[in-house]
């Protein structure tokens, strides 16, 4: 199952790119995910608690199951306005 | 409509489309760049989006914002890129028939702004360090 | 500084004197002309004032703004004589360096601008008839 | 002891002019003037209650005693903004 994911701010320059492709075992969530990243570039670990992610630009919880082609995107606390 | 855009943001379109005959209130609402940060002088503010989502998002408001208060229009427009002191990096417009329903609502958009949309901001000071303004969880 | 004019008020002007590079917020507030009144179309306002006395009262204001909030300039102006629909018969323009103070002062302008500075308002009905509308005893 | 009275809005439509002078003996007050221009326009008699009076602008109280050369103002109940 394969699917493409976004990084911003603090989180691409910790990932060294804007994004990624994922590619995971059917029934992965998206807990999985951020393991799979932090395992590859450990500095995301002290983002992580603080991410918010979405799928296919709706908010979705740790436990949310991946969808096949879905886009993810990690999102650090934001600072608009 | 919400707009997203790297130029100088048109409050004057924004503003002669919020001006109506049914209304006797108009907020405009300018965030502005500061030059200082904690002490430190900054030269420059940069903003990144995740545009799709971020549109979406202000969207959202403008229609909740004449939902929840007695509004008639209200209308958002956030700049990315480079933004140098003194330029605006969001506006809000809102009219209203009644002036306190406009005050409530332009506040309330400029509250749930920095909390729904996903913005980053990263300040450049004059000593050559830049860092992104620490945030609020997105939700 | 506070003003009272005849012409169209120069909003523009005004904006450029509040943006400053020490305030994060500027909040403009429009008060324009409605085309009805209690089921009435409204072809024209006309104010009058007691121009030595609402002068003083809305430089007051301004001032009283920057003592109570923590906005760094606040200035007002007030047109005169006849004003069609849709245009500005009043501007405040706040700016502060957080939003919040600049809210409250241009609400707390409007507000006290509506009971303590000497200016009345006619307004021209389409059947040819006019009225002073309804006011605030002045304090 | 004379001055000048300004009248505004419906004050200078039932007065019939925009401003008069005014001659009343020492020791008058406020209400006196007032007084003397109802007896000469009943029409204003429905607004004296509503009207606040400045002199050299400044609010006065309808028991402020008149300066001699002030201006006075009767002012109806506002409505700028």
């Amino acid at each position: 199952m394969q699917g493409k994911v976004l990084f911003f701010a603090q989180m691409r320059e910790q990932m060294g790119a804007a994004s990624a492709a994922w590619d995971l075992p059917e029934g992965s969530r998206v807990r999985d995910l951020l393991a799979s990243l932090e395992a590859s570039h450990p500095g995301i670990g002290p983002l992580r608690p603080h991410l918010a992610v979405a799928m296919n630009g709706e908010l979705v919880r740790a436990d949310t199951m991946l969808a096949a082609g879905a886009e993810l995107a990690l999102l650090p606390p934001v600072s608009g306005g | 409509m919400a707009e997203l855009t790297l130029a100088a943001i048109d409050q004057a379109a924004l503003q002669a489309r919020a001006i109506r005959a049914d209304c006797g209130a108009v907020i405009v609402f300018l965030g502005t760049t500061r030059d200082h940060h904690d002490g430190r002088r900054v030269l420059q503010l940069a903003y990144e989006a995740y545009e799709s989502m971020a549109l979406e998002a202000l969207a959202r408001l403008e229609r909740e914002a004449c939902e929840r208060f007695e509004v008639s229009h209200c209308e958002v427009t956030h700049r990315l890129g480079e933004v140098p002191p003194t330029e605006a990096s969001v506006v809000v417009v809102v009219s209203a028939a009644h002036r306190g329903a406009a005050y409530e609502a332009s506040r309330w958009v400029m509250d749930e702004l920095k909390a729904r949309v996903p913005i980053w901001k990263r300040e450049r000071f004059e000593d050559g360090n830049s860092q992104w303004v620490d945030g609020t969880p997105l939700r």
